[in-house]
């Protein structure tokens, strides 16, 4: 990797100078409770000082939470195309589990065969990420995720009067090099890193136990006790999965304009914890209970990818339990694990 | 079904359900294309007995509304409940509340003999309903939707899941953060999430989802320093007819 | 453009068989005679077909794998998808993808062994393509029992077939029906009763099973008193779909996916997945 | 020519809600003629007994869909009122550029869909398609935009959600101000098609001077806020208005009678004009000029040509709100003032589409409704247009009854009486005393 630094009146200079030739998508206060990842045409609307996580994760960037699949036309013929738009952009202020938790959809979604309307977009994105200290709920140290090893072309960390940039790719480096005085990373700028990113990780609160999981999960799986503890106060109301960055779920649905020729094969984001989404024909259905269906989530969050990808999916950011009225905690709930296997 | 012959009627209620499908604008001259509007005493002077579907606005809250009700039931093959009125009995059931006969007499005085009022009820319990666009007012989109669903001969989608979900696909912050209340956890989605994404949390006025877990939501409520009461008011606005009360226990 | 994996084939249906009051029968090929020549299947896989305006259900493909030039599917009306086709007639076009499912039938490995199949009322569709097979180079395969459970006579699938099964005295039917009407003469009750009767031996017969999700557990409890081993049953299992590529996740079995690593699953796989059957 | 008549017209249509008219002539001789409401009574005073100060704007929007902004507002105001509340500029012109909106929409419906129709001799807009696509693609537009508006503002076009006692829940985006501002614009060329074939009609000339009651202001063309005035020339505050409007049960109807210095008065978009003429936009005044409406104009027919002229004025207005508020753009920090509950009484006057609207609410200490009194436009023009009725029947009494029908139809219409919401009523007590 290409180590640089970034002077911070040039970061000012560099950044509003990406935000005037792309378009440009970065963290924006929202109202008093949350930011937004959106579109920014002026600098200082920028915000990467953002306490909470930000409610819609960036996926929606690439993945959006309805997207029409294909389109088609009924007449003499029935003609079919792709629709999605792909623009070159840029998303900035991303932090370290948010680019895995990209890396993970990048993996996720070209496994085996490859999902065009996402990968059109992602192969035009720039993903500018930067590290910030963890929020409340942020557990992604546990998760082995507080750091992005890959998946951005440039990552910036604050070293108070400068930036140090990791270059993640050919892309990162030819925007430094046309937008940015940098120069190399030295000793000094080295050192400075690894301060920051120990206190990074002392800064943790929040814990979760991940060791034997894989195998104590398993164990508890068929303790319906255990789920109906965990489950009580949940609401199926489907949130958790729904601002996870990495959760993929999605329904499609055929939708016809009213002139009965035209329509339209769209997706749109779903959540396992909802009831319709075992259901099949005969109305039977799979996960009929919160519990069932909370299991489930929690299965494909900390244990179905350690098989499939040989890592977890849950990066640890934490959005989940912010969003969670019912207070339901996966880290809390994978401790919990350990001690019912524990006692 | 080719071009359905369409009844659009209004019992008990404030019209706005009807004017939601005049103000389908774009899509207006598509819909009159796509059915044959036969009934639409809002809009058009001929009217006819002859219909398969009926879309019914509003709430029985009269006798005359419920026999006129019951002949609609007896023609049409299809029977639309449109909004919250028609669906749960919505506002007017909050008359309910209050007591027919005390209502009357406060709002009637002596002359209350002459007025045919009786308990506000959702229309299913006279007629059997087969689909229902929920809503105070219901969108457009979704009157649409059942229309087209029942041309091509689908299903209409009806979401079964809570409010929550459309909150979080705009991205919405949950009012809950903003320092609000919001029933959106039980209530049936479908309307875009109209009340949080301005600010406001949602007054359940399409009914709740199938399965609430409304024992949460009272836990939830103690968390933030709320009663069961302060939430069933605002639940009784649309949903006075169904007595959700009973299931809190 | 053309490598989005959610637009459709162009496709024809070009016959309608109507076989009972709730299925049809329909034969489709494609419009372009380059996707119908792509089109190789395997026993045990399904397609994704659209009816356009309405929306895409998964079918299992019940025909032949060597007929080339057409497929078939058994479908039963229960929803927007399934009754929207059932109004469709012949020539009407449809939208196909497919077919998908890693997880198939062993129509190899049980080359040289016994095959019992087991069938619960819709299930013998999606066995069909795994027995015409089986019928095609029936040399290579010992003994075959078939055995069927419908809910009423009216509601037996594939007739025509079962007369031919029992016409050749290489292959043996039991069908049985929960309602039986006065003229029924055949087995009654559930096809589970009826295994205890089959006499091959378990190291070498290969078991496939379909039915509604309800059955598997009773069939699996019938079959291992039998001591048929569990690397040789094969389940093919049914799951909500919306895409058919693994991307929806709808159809997650524990921590597979029915319909990349299935829909047929070994028992021995089942087994290790919580909450299969 | 018919000698005798029995006309019974049930229910009357393109009007919003249900009415009945019936008309019974014996030799040439008008034995009854009435407008009956057979619609339930809602009761929303008692709806609103006990109520949270938070809930009765929510609650009485749904008395009308076509007017639940005024509604709306009538409430709030009422609120504010009765708890001491004042609210700053930018709340203020957020709800007179929303108020103007629902006028349009209303406006517009009854113009284009509702009247017009009789107009061209089209059964209903339906027919109208045929006949005029070009009229009705106009009015799909503009009510669009109007619809539009509201939505922006209010976050839903039918019972606005944002629109709270205190101010706005949330407020409209920069991008989207400007967004309406590009739409209001954007709606002059139709005007002026419009106005081509409004020039083209010929309405009834029928004249029958009455009172007219509105709200009036000293800058504003009076919609969202002013005091009650009257053409027979009293002008009083809002709150005293039971000083002049008196009101009773009828038997015949669920919509109770109302008058003031006279027997009957009219109000609505006629009343407005005859009254504040002088306040409206240069443009509308031009546009009026052309139509050949002048005040004082004592056609009740001329009540749609008003309309269509409040339409110009409400997007000029709308121009100027935007521009106004765009100068130091809009303060998230003002959205909203903070509100307590306290006992007291309020009322909340405005201008309906149809006409005067008026809330009165009582609070307890706790902010709950103790007693609440509602009245509603469609309830004060009832008198006058069963007069309007009896002074023109006598004038077409030689048509054949089909005409006579239609015509009679077509006054009631001129209206653009809004049922549903008359169907709700008034606290008898009040009318006593
Ligand atoms: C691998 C595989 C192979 C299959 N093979 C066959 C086959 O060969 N033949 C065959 O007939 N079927 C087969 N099926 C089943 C078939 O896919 C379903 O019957 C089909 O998806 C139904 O689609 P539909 O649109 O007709 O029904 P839908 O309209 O989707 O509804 C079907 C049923 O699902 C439930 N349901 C679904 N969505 C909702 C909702 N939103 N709200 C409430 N209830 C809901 C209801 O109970 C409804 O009756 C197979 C399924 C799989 C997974
Ligand atoms: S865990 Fe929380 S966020 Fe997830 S469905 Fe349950 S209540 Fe909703
Ligand atoms: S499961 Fe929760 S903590 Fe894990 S990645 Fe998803 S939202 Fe973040
Ligand atoms: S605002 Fe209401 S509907 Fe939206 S996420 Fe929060 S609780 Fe759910």
């Amino acid at each position: 990797m290409l180590y640089k630094v970034i002077k911070k009146v040039d970061y000012k200079e560099f950044v509003s100078k990406l935000i005037s030739d792309f378009e440009f998508i970065g963290p924006v206060k929202k109202d008093i409770a949350t930011h937004d990842f959106v579109r920014i045409n002026d600098f200082s609307k920028l915000d990467i000082n953002y306490k909470r996580t930000t409610i819609a994760p960036a996926k929606k960037i690439l993945f959006p939470s309805t997207e029409v699949l294909i389109q088609y036309e009924i007449g003499e013929d029935i003609k079919i195309s792709s629709v999605y738009e792909a623009k070159e952009k840029i998303l900035f202020g991303i932090d370290a589990c948010d680019v895995n938790g990209l890396s993970f959809l990048d993996r996720f979604f070209s496994e085996d065969l490859i999902d065009e309307p996402y990968f059109s977009r992602r192969r035009k994105l720039t993903v500018i990420g930067i590290d910030r200290m963890p929020s409340k709920t942020n557990f992604s140290l546990s998760m082995g995720k507080e750091y992005a090893k890959d998946g951005f072309d440039l990552f910036l960390t604050d070293l108070k009067d400068r930036y140090f940039v990791r270059v993640g790719s050919e892309k990162g480096n030819g925007l430094l090099s046309k937008y940015a005085i940098t120069s190399a990373a030295g000793d000094e700028d080295f050192k400075d890193y690894n301060k920051f990113m120990d206190t990074y990780r002392k800064s943790f609160k929040l814990k979760a136990d991940v060791a034997n999981l894989y195998d104590n999960f398993e164990q508890v799986y068929d303790d319906a006790q255990f789920w109906k503890k965990i489950a009580k106060d949940c609401y199926s109301c489907g949130s958790c999965c729904l601002v996870c960055p990495t959760c993929f779920c999605f329904n499609v649905k055929d939708d016809m304009e009213l002139n009965l020729k035209k329509g339209n094969k769209i997706r749109e984001w779903d959540s396992c914890m909802i009831p319709e989404y075992g259901l099949v024909a005969g109305s039977h259905n799979f996960r009929p209970t919160k519990e069932n269906r909370l299991k489930q989530r929690y299965r494909c969050k900390i244990k179905t990818f350690a098989d499939r990808f040989g890592s977890n999916s849950c990066v640890g950011c934490g959005r989940c339990i912010e969003a969670c009225l019912a207070k339901i905690n996966i880290a809390e709930d994978i401790n919990s694990v350990k001690k019912e296997v524990s006692v | 079904m080719s071009k359905p012959k369409v009844g659009i009627f209004g019992l008990t209620g404030c019209g706005g359900c009807q004017l939601e499908i005049l103000n389908l604008e774009d899509q207006l001259l598509d819909l009159i294309h796509a059915i044959d509007i036969v009934h639409f005493t809002e809009a058009i002077t001929e009217h006819s007995d002859n219909y398969d579907i009926a879309l019914i606005e509003g709430s029985v809250a009269t006798r005359h509304d419920a026999e006129r009700l019951e002949h609609i039931g007896k023609i049409a093959k299809i029977m639309i409940a449109v909004g919250a009125c028609a669906c749960t009995g919505g506002i007017n059931c909050l008359k309910n509340l209050y007591g027919v006969e005390k209502a009357k007499e406060l709002v009637y005085g002596d002359k209350k003999g002459w007025i045919d009022a009786i308990e506000t009820k959702p229309i299913e319990a006279y007629v059997k309903v087969d689909y229902y666009a929920r809503g105070c007012p219901p969108t457009r989109t979704e009157i649409v939707d059942i229309i087209k669903s029942l041309i091509v001969g689908k299903v209409p989608e009806i979401p079964n899941y809570p409010v929550c979900i459309e909150c979080k696909r705009l991205g919405n912050t949950c009012v809950y953060d903003l320092g609000k209340t919001c029933m959106g956890l039980i209530s049936r989605a479908g309307c875009g999430a109209r009340c949080p994404s301005a600010g406001v949390g949602c007054e359940a006025c399409r009914g709740t989802i199938d399965d609430p877990n409304v024992n949460a939501q009272k836990d939830i409520l103690v968390k933030y320093n709320l009663t069961v009461e302060d939430i069933m008011e605002g639940f009784n606005l649309y949903n006075g007819c169904k007595k959700i009360e009973q299931k809190i226990k | 453009m053309e490598n989005n994996i959610y637009i459709p084939d162009l496709a024809r249906i070009t016959r309608i068989e109507t076989v009972t009051p709730l299925e049809k029968i329909f034969d489709i090929s494609f419009i372009e005679k380059e996707a119908q020549k792509k089109f190789n299947f395997l026993p045990g896989q399904f397609v994704e077909l659209t009816v356009f305006g309405v929306g895409e259900a998964p079918f299992s493909i019940t025909s032949n794998p060597n007929n080339k030039d057409k497929f078939q599917l058994c479908i039963r009306a229960v929803g927007s998808v399934s009754k929207a086709i059932h109004a469709l007639k012949e020539g009407a076009r449809v939208g196909i993808r497919g077919p998908f499912g890693k997880g198939t039938f062993p129509y190899k490995e049980a080359k040289g062994h016994n095959v019992l199949a087991i069938a619960g009322g819709l299930g013998l569709a999606p066995l069909m393509s795994f027995l015409t097979y089986v019928m095609d180079f029936r040399d290579q395969y010992k003994n075959l029992m078939i055995i069927y459970g419908a809910v009423n006579p009216t509601n037996i699938l594939y007739k025509n077939e079962i007369a031919y099964w029992n016409s050749r005295d290489d292959v043996s039917v039991c069908v049985t029906v929960d309602n039986p009407d006065d003229k029924w003469t055949g087995e009654i009750g559930v096809c589970t009763k009826l295994i205890p009767r089959v006499d091959f031996k378990p190291d070498d017969t290969y078991t496939i099973v379909c039915g509604p999700p309800v059955m598997y557990k009773y069939v699996v409890v019938e079959l291992e008193k039998k001591n048929f081993k569990e690397d040789k049953i094969f389940l093919s299992l049914e799951r909500r779909m919306e895409c058919g590529v693994g991307k929806c996740n709808h159809c997650h079995i524990g921590d597979k996916l029915a319909c990349v690593d299935g829909p047929v699953f070994r028992l021995w796989d089942v087994r290790n997945l919580k909450e299969a059957i | 020519m018919a000698k005798n008549l029995n006309i019974e017209v049930s229910p009357l249509s393109r009007v919003e809600g249900h009415g009945d008219l019936v008309i019974d002539v014996k030799n040439k001789k008008v034995e009854k003629l009435m407008l009956r409401i057979p619609e339930s009574p809602r009761f929303f005073e008692a709806m609103l007994v006990g109520r949270n100060w938070t809930e009765p704007s929510h609650i009485t929007s749904r008395i009308c869909g076509i007017c639940s902004v005024a509604h709306t507002y009538a409430s709030i105001k009422a609120t504010e009122a009765a708890l001491g509340i004042k609210v700053n500029e930018q709340i203020l012109k957020l709800r007179k550029l929303i108020f103007h909106h629902e006028c349009v929409q209303s406006n517009t419906l009854h113009v284009y869909f509702l009247a017009a129709p009789d107009f061209f001799g089209a059964g209903s807009v339906v027919s109208l398609i045929e006949t005029h696509p070009e009229v009705v693609n106009i009015a799909l537009r503009l009510k669009k935009m109007a619809n539009d508006m509201v939505r922006i503002i209010g976050g839903r076009a039918i019972h606005p959600i944002s629109t709270v006692v205190g101010g706005f829940t949330k407020l409209p985006t920069e991008e989207e101000m400007y967004q309406m501002k590009d739409m209001l614009k954007a709606a002059y060329a139709d005007l002026e098609t419009s106005l081509k074939v409004l020039k083209t009609l010929k309405l009834p000339q029928f004249e029958r001077e009455t009172e007219y009651l509105s709200i009036t202001d000293k800058k504003d063309y009076a919609l969202y806020d002013g005091d009650i005035k009257s053409s027979d020339g009293w002008i009083i505050d809002g709150k005293d208005y039971l000083s002049k409007i008196k009101e009773k049960v009828v038997e015949h109807s669920t919509g109770k009678h109302c008058w003031a210095s006279r027997d009957a008065f009219m109000v609505g978009a006629l009343s407005r004009f005859n009254n504040n003429f002088d306040k409206l936009s240069d443009n509308a005044k031009t546009y009026a000029e052309e139509l050949g409406l002048k005040a004082p104009c004592y056609n009740t027919f001329m009540i749609n040509i008003a309309q269509f002229v409040e339409i110009i004025h409400c997007i000029d207005d709308s121009i100027k709100l935007i521009d106004e508020l765009m100068v130091s753009g809009l303060d998230e920090n003002k959205a909203i003032v903070s509100v307590k509950p306290k006992a007291g009484r309020g009322v909340g006057v405005v201008e309906a589409p149809r006409g005067l609207l008026i809330h009165d609410y009582t609070y307890d200490a706790d902010g709950k409704i103790e007693k609440a009194n509602l009245i509603i436009p469609t309830n004060m023009n009832y008198i006058n247009v069963e007069k309007d009725m009896a002074a023109y029947l006598p004038l077409i009494i030689d048509k054949s009854e089909d005409e006579i029908r239609l015509a009679m139809e077509m006054l009631i219409r001129a209206y653009d009486p809004c049922i549903s919401c008359s169907t709700h009523f008034l606290n008898v007590k009040l009318v006593n005393n």
